[in-house]
Order: structure tokens, then C-alpha cells, then sequence
């Protein structure tokens, strides 16, 4: 059902040696590689039609328009929104955080108000709220994580009150692979009245992913993680609320009317959109979007599952292996961080590398959740549509190579 | 191009139907265009039975606007509220004739805009979602 | 010397019938064509060695890495900055002010502070600072333009003072082509101990811009209107000034150091970029610049001063036109609008559209600028390397088809 | 990789010279790599005529930023401040006798930096100038 064989065809970049080994990419959660599709339509924009879009009353311009504009309806349905005007194109996930934290956060919050978001959020989930609790006076409160590496969620009920204006979580950890109960949290959260923006940059490219059935306010995400070109991201927000808001950034495209005395906005998305748009991104975003329908969420979710199951399974039998973050794959995205032994992850993922490995070791821009854990920096594999089992053999195999090798 | 500028279009923006103002209007409604700044008013006067009986228009527009404000105030006249409710995108596509962009979109609807705002109040909201496709 | 024919291989898509006609792209002020070299260098970075930039130990990752900082260094050297850290990348010119608005405007303005800037100003350089006024009781002034489409350099001599806190003016405009006497400009802003802001939208691809002999504070401009991708532009900024002020937007990347309790912020340039960046289209910018060094920025203005004067001694003839902006090619660059008659700006783009000719027709996202000159549009027709005497030709052939077909 | 590890590294790594604290120094420094978090404590005992007479390091890191310290440590120890400024990346790299990436270019530096740092006090800014490459 899942032709991994197929899928593996659409990334030729797979094909490929690196230091003298067949390429084995298990960094899918930092981002992901592109389909020749994707990256076919975007050379089509720029050798076919390239021009600006919007204003242009020409052949070329009337394309463009039509294809960025027709690649915003493709990922709005993707995500289920309820109206394509609720979906805001952007840089990438950090982009759409921090709009949110200027525009609604700057007019909404004022002192004494409560964020509530957790100590495994991703920087740009936990930064942009310091920041606008810095200039508002209103407090972050952070949900501690359990041993298991699971929200505990004792605290997040007992710090529900009327003061909270705005819960900020993560619908999949970047480094722990957690899913928390989002839907339950969403329903707790409106209960008191606060709005719910998810960081949706590792759930939508893993999961299926329906704001309408989960009931958020916002979510963001980026192109990059599904398969989507870099420099482009999405917001979307629900339109009553995206409609209250003042705009983030300002100048061109994004006005009804200027005068020397002041301005109007447009209408939604682009009152949210200033001066010229990421074109032939947003149109690779689109296309990636259209091959994950034709992949199908539900299926990708049920392969990572099964991917991170013999994944789990492996590595908990590696030597000195220590994993971090859930063990029922059920509960879990297919991100998963170790660390083997006192072996500096640096020198595991240069190891790995040298075996054509490409992992990732660091703080994976998490670090109150590594110090948290008590660690500087952790080695992590991730994975998407077109890894196999073999893959994950091949980790194992580098890893034993690594512990053989810097034990001291 | 020439598809653009058909005839019937050239004939509507040389001699427009029903351009200028009705002193005695009961509805009317200023429209602006936000991708080049054009404006279209409109002006009607509606009888006791809701009976649409004169229309006039005036502003600066285009061709395919001045065509398409002069084509929709024909077909407005004699026509009641309700049945002034029925004329949507399509029907003005459909008169026009041609294959249009979406930017000269707004330029084709920018009367009708104008008259349901005038008609009913329509709110910029319920507009979008007329206009909208998915 | 300049060889048009040879530039034109490079750029396929002019290559098209566009309704029946030779395409004849006059809209490179909107949005410039890319060569292939351009395509080709992010097509490589995709299909060879796509991975996420700073972090990665891994092959992909490091040549990524490199690839987008030497891209970065390209840009930097291409304007004269003194070092690379000084050179942000962002979406586009738009976001390159926005930064400067948010970041150097709100910590830096109060009540009473005046920021000058001019009414021939693309949106881009005027809402924002409206914005800002709005938000910090600044005010702002415009210079206004004179008859022949210049500034009206005694307003700017008046108002110059201590109050005085930023002048943002554009160094070629985007609707009348004017380049206004920025060197002089920028001595007086200083002499009163204001900072000076250029809007380099249409100038950095145009003419050389060297910052270091200008004197000036910021430069802005976006890779899509020189030869370079959708979705990056840069913004150049003094260090000292750089390095006083705040990040703009936060999360990752941009930090040194997360803690629950606050963060500290990564070194020039990355504390002004958070999230992952624009990589390949850092890299298709850097391309471009390349293209573009190999061309001759000398060359480049030369060619399209020679195309000017040949288009205004043109254009002057046809009955009815009339050209808003300076008539010596010297003191303008190569974007020319104007009005025919009372023929609306629409219907002649529409008219020239079906000849195959690619002009822009609308306020330009200059509204203020509309307003002054008593217009609501003008139709515009705007130059580039692969712009040839033919395209002129051809434009004044379509205009009189326009009037044949449009005057009353 | 074979290439990253090479025998001479691995062997500073597996023993790394004047690891430990220096009760009696007079300079000293604490660096983190903001890339990973790791961090290197450098203690210098300069004595009268302005000569490194002992230096001793702590902290976390990896190999290739243990290895270098221990190698820099070596290195430090008899020099003068000035002939220590001398000191630069070109000649790290040379003595870890590796091709480098840009990533581990800051592990490979950083007692280098916390040197600098420790010795005569190097500004953030003219860290940067030396490590930076136009
Ligand atoms: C003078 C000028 N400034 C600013 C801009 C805005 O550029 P961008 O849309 O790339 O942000 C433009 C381009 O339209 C321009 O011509
Ligand atoms: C959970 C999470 N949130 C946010 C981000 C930031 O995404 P971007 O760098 O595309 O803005 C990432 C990716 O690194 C992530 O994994």
C-alpha cells in the first residue's frame, strides 16, 4: 500500500553516495527533501511564467496570480480550513508564531494575563512569548514534562483561570516525538476563555491534521517540513479572530488605500501579506501538498508508526543507547532523540556522517527541554515518507562504528 | 485581447446606458476599486413594491467596468429587490461574454458590488464570499 | 560591449509567443526574469545537497551551510559593505523596513521625533513609517515633488533639524524613475544626527550602489526585481547600529541562549533571522549578484540609460502621451509611466497584453504619489538587462493599436 | 569521518593534556559554544615577564573541541602573551591537520576564543573579525 520503492524514485537526491555510502537521510524533522515534482513547478514559474503577482493585467502575471492564489486554496483544504482566507502565507513556522505574538499578542494582552505554553516547546513556540510577556507584563507559564517525556498535565488544569489569554503548544515535539492530547486541551483551554495556537510544524507534515475538527484559534507551520520548498510557511487563523487583528508587516499588497494621512487594509490573506509574496514557493508548497493527498496523511502516519516501531525496537538494544521521549509509537512522531553513553552526539552524528548518515545532534532549538533533561545536546534521527527499515539498520550499524571508535 | 474588446463591450463603453444621477433616488452606494483606485457610484430609485425603476451611474473605470456597470443598469431596471438579489458573478460573466483574469475580475464587478451594497447593505464579508471560489 | 543577444540565450521564458505574439516582458521594475544559472543553482541545491542550514554535521548540511553564507557574502561584497555580518537576509524589501520600523523605530522614536521621507515613496517606504508614527507620537513629513517630478529639495533644507530622527527616501523611484541627489541627502541627515534609510528596490539592480561611499544607514531591496528568486531581499545595516538594536522576530537560530527565564541573542547577522531561512533562495540571490558582477553594474545602467533615452524620444511622439517624471535619462532610471489620452491605464495594458507586450497599469503601490499627480493609474513600461530597442518598437505599436481601438 | 578522527586526535581526546583547575591563576575564562551548549573553563598562570607558565582546562565538549584544547594547551605553555596572540585559527587547524566544516569550525575554536578571552580580554567583535572569512 505504502510503495516506498516508488515514493523513493520522486527524490532523486536520495540516490546519492556521501563519503563514500549510499545516502541515508534521517533528518526529515530539521527538513525534508523536495519531489522532482515540487521542484518542477516552481522551474515552470520561473521558465514559463514568471511575473509578479496581483496587479499584473498581462498573460503572464494573470498566472502567476492564479497559481499562487490557487496554491493557497490546495493547502487551506489540506489543513481543512473553512475559508482559503484563513490561510496566511509566511516565511516558515517562526514567522507565523511571531505575527501572532506582535499582532494579537501587542493588542491583546496587558499585564497580569497568563500564557500558558510547555518546557518542550521548539525556541520559536517559547521565544516570541517571553518577548511579548517582556512588553506586555503578562507571564508565561511553562507545563513541566513527566519522565516519559509526556505534558503533565496536573499543572496545565490547575493553571486554567480566566487569566489565561493564550495556550501555545506544540501538536508533536521536534525532539521528543510527544503528541499531547491536544484536542482535550483545546476544549479545557476555550472553557476559560484563552485562545490555542499549535505549533503545527512537525504534525502537519506527519499526521492528518483538521483545525475545524480540533477546534484551534491558530496553527502554523513550514514548507520545508512536507516536502515544500524553504522561504515559505503558512498561518492559519480562524477568520473572526484574523479579522480583528491589525496588520503585522506593512506597504504593498497588503493596503486598500494609502494617503499621506494614513492608510486602509485589504481584505484577508493579504492584509497579513506585505509587498512582493514568496511566488514560485507558495506554487512548490502547493504541489508538495497535492502529493501528500496523493500519498494520503493517514497513510503516512501509519508508516512512520511502523518505521518508528522497528526504530524503538532496535535502538533500545544498542549499547549505552539511552532514548528520550515516549516508547509507545502510537503516542509519537517519528523524531527520535538519544544519546549513547557519554560519546559527545557532535562526534556520533560526525561519525554517522562519515558513514553517510545524516542525522542531527544539538539542542534541536530546544534547549530549556535539554536542560531540563539535564543534557547540552542530544543525537537525533527523523523520519518522512521515503525512509525504510534499512535505514534504520544502517544507524545501528553506524552507531556501533561510533561507539567502537570514541569510547574512551 | 481582441476577445477582450468584443463588440458588445466596445459599444457599451462608447455610448454607456444610464450614466449620470437621479436627483431622486432611494438607494445609492459609492464602490472603490483597491487595485487602481476606480470608483463607481450608483444611484436607484426604488417604488413601494420594491420595484427597481430607474438606475444611474457615474465615476471613472475602465472599459470592462464602464461596460459592465452600463450592461447591469439595463439589466436592473423593471427588475424588483429580489430579483436584483438573483444577479450574481456568473450573470455578469455571462453578459460580458469574455474570458476575464482575475484582476480584471474586480473591474467587471465593481458595479455589482456597488449595487448590492446599495440594495441590501451587503457587508464586505457576505461580498467576499459571493466573489470567492474555492 | 553589452550583448543583448547573448543576455537574452540566458533567459529562456523570453523565448514565448504570449497571445499569438512575441513575448515582450517591459516589467522587470514588478518583477524581474531569472537566467538559468539562477534556476539551476537552487535546482542543485534541491537535487544535490538540500538540507537545513547552521546546525547539520553532515555532508549536506555543511555544504548547505556554506552555500548560503558564501551567498550572503556575495550580496555584501556586491554592495560595498565592510563586512558580511552587516548583511541581513529577509522576504523582501518590504520586510527589510518593517525590521528597521520595528526594531531601530520603536526602541529608538518618542513624541516629537520627526522622520522625513518623500511623496513619490513606494508603499513599502511610507506606511510603515506612518505605522511607526502611529504607535510613538513620530511624525512624519514628505517631501513633495516638483512639476518636472523631482523632490522639492527647500522643504527637505527647511525641515532638516534635531528632531529630525530618520529620513527614508527611495534611491530611484519606482513610478517616475527619478534619483534624487541621495549623497548630498545623506550629509545634511547627518549633520542634524538623523539616520538615513534607502529604499534600494529599484536602485541595487539598476546603477552600482556602493553603502560605504554613500554614507548611509540602511539599504533595502529584494532578489526578485534583480535576476533572483521570489521570497528573499536583504536588508544592509551599519554594524554599530545593527549590533544596538533588537531582534525583530525570535525563535530559532537567532538565540545564543533559551532559558525559561529569558534568552540571549546569537551575534550579526542571525539575530535578525529567526527560523530556517530562505536557503534556496540565498542561493539563487547570490547567483544572480554573480550574473550581474559579470555584466557590469556600469554596463547594466548604461544599457538602460541608452534604452531610456530611446524609449522617452520615442514615447514622446505618440499622440496623446503624456510621461510623468525627469526627461533626462541621466537623472532617472529605465521605469517610465505614463498616461495616453483619457484611455484607462487598464484597458491599454489590457490592449498591449494582447500584442504580447507585458506592461503594469495601476498606482504602482504608490497611491500618495497618484493622488498628487491627479491620477488614480498610469500605465508603466520598465527596463532590464534583456530589454532590447525592438521592445520599444513594439510598445508604441501596441499603444497605437490602444488608442485606434479605445478612444471614444 | 576517518579523516575527522584521525589517530593523533583521538589520542588528545582519549588523554587530554592539562585537563583540570589551576588554583593560582591569574587569568581565566568560561566559553560556551552556542551551537551545542558546550562549554570550556581555561586557567592561566602568567607569570612577571608576561610568560604562560601553567594553563589547565575544564568543561564539556566534543572530541574535536577536546582534542584542540588539549592540543592549544600544549601549545600556550612557555609563550609569551604576545607570542600567544599570534595564536590564530590557521594555526588550530593546522595542528588538528583536518578539513574542517563550519559547524565544527566553532567546537575546534573554542578555547581558542576563551584563550583570547582570558589573556588580554578580546571583545566579542574583534573575535568575530578573526574568524570571520570574507
Ligand atoms: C521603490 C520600491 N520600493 C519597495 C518595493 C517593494 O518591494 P517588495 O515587494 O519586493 O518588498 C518596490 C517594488 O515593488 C519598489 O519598486
Ligand atoms: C516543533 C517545531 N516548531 C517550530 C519549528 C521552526 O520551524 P521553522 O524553522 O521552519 O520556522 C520547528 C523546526 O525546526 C519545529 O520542529
Amino acid at each position: 500500500m505504502f510503495n516506498t520503492e516508488e515514493i523513493r524514485r520522486k527524490f532523486p537526491i536520495l540516490d546519492q553516495q556521501s563519503n563514500g555510502n549510499p545516502l541515508t537521510y534521517l533528518d526529515s524533522g530539521a527538513s525534508s527533501q523536495k519531489p522532482e515534482t515540487v521542484i518542477e513547478a516552481m522551474n515552470s514559474y520561473y521558465r514559463q511564467y514568471n511575473a509578479n503577482v496581483h496587479r499584473g493585467i498581462y498573460q503572464l502575471s494573470e498566472k502567476a496570480s492564479a497559481a499562487y492564489e490557487n496554491a493557497r486554496k490546495k493547502i487551506a483544504r489540506f489543513i481543512n480550513a473553512s475559508t482559503w482566507r484563513e490561510l496566511i502565507f509566511t516565511r516558515n513556522t517562526t514567522e507565523s508564531i511571531n505575527l501572532v505574538a506582535y499582532s494579537w499578542g501587542l493588542t491583546n494582552l496587558k499585564s497580569g494575563d497568563v500564557i500558558i505554553t510547555t518546557e518542550m516547546e521548539h525556541h520559536a513556540n517559547l521565544v516570541p512569548w517571553q518577548q511579548l510577556a517582556a512588553q506586555t507584563g503578562a507571564k508565561v507559564k511553562y507545563i513541566p514534562i513527566t519522565e516519559q517525556g509526556c505534558l503533565d498535565l496536573t499543572k496545565y488544569d490547575a493553571w486554567l483561570s480566566p487569566a489565561v489569554k493564550l495556550v501555545a503548544i506544540t501538536q508533536m515535539s521536534n525532539v521528543l516525538g510527544t503528541i499531547p492530547p491536544i484536542k482535550t486541551m483545546i476544549e479545557q483551554a476555550h472553557a476559560v476563555g484563552a485562545l490555542v495556537l499549535l505549533d503545527g510544524a512537525q504534525s502537519v507534515p506527519h499526521m492528518p491534521v483538521d483545525v475545524q475538527a480540533l477546534g484551534c484559534d491558530f496553527l502554523a507551520f513550514s514548507g520545508h517540513k512536507m516536502l515544500g520548498p524553504t522561504g515559505i510557511g503558512a498561518l492559519w487563523g480562524r477568520k473572526d479572530i484574523l479579522s480583528q487583528m491589525p496588520p503585522f508587516m506593512t506597504g504593498g499588497d497588503m493596503i486598500k488605500r494609502v494617503t499621506l494621512e494614513g492608510s486602509e487594509w485589504h481584505s484577508l490573506p493579504w492584509k497579513f501579506e506585505a509587498g512582493t509574496p514568496a511566488i514560485a514557493e507558495a506554487i512548490g508548497f502547493g504541489e508538495a501538498v497535492e502529493y501528500l493527498n496523493t500519498l494520503g496523511m493517514a497513510n503516512i502516519r501509519q508508516h512512520e508508526i511502523e518505521l518508528t516501531t522497528y526504530a524503538l525496537e532496535c535502538l533500545n538494544q544498542v549499547e549505552g543507547l539511552r532514548i528520550y521521549g515516549p516508547q509507545n509509537p502510537q503516542e509519537r512522531g517519528g523524531a527520535i532523540s538519544f544519546t549513547m553513553g557519554d560519546i559527545h552526539p557532535h562526534d556520533i552524528a560526525a561519525v554517522l556522517d562519515g558513514e553517510g548518515i545524516a542525522v542531527r545532534a544539538g539542542h534541536h532549538c530546544a534547549m530549556p527541554l535539554h536542560d531540563k533533561l539535564g543534557l547540552s545536546a542530544t543525537t537525533r534521527a527523523s523520519f518522512y515518507v521515503y525512509n525504510i527499515a534499512e535505514d534504520v539498520d544502517r544507524l545501528v550499524n553506524g552507531l556501533d562504528k561510533a561507539r567502537e571508535l570514541l569510547t574512551k | 485581447m481582441d476577445e477582450l474588446y468584443r463588440q458588445n463591450i466596445l459599444e457599451h463603453y462608447r455610448n454607456p446606458h444610464n450614466m449620470g444621477t437621479l436627483e431622486n433616488h432611494t438607494h445609492s452606494h459609492k464602490e472603490h476599486n483597491p487595485l487602481c483606485g476606480d470608483v463607481v457610484q450608483i444611484e436607484l430609485l426604488v417604488d413601494d413594491q420594491q420595484r427597481i425603476d430607474q438606475v444611474a451611474f457615474s465615476g471613472k473605470g475602465c472599459a470592462i467596468s464602464q461596460a459592465s456597470t452600463s450592461m447591469l443598469t439595463d439589466m436592473l431596471i423593471g427588475k424588483t429587490v429580489e430579483e436584483a438579489k438573483q444577479i450574481n458573478k456568473e450573470v455578469i460573466l455571462d453578459e460580458l461574454g469574455i474570458e476575464i483574469g482575475p484582476v480584471r475580475l474586480k473591474c467587471a464587478l465593481l458595479s455589482l458590488k456597488a449595487v448590492k451594497m446599495a440594495l441590501y447593505n451587503l457587508s464586505e464579508e457576505e461580498w467576499d464570499k459571493e466573489e470567492d471560489d474555492w
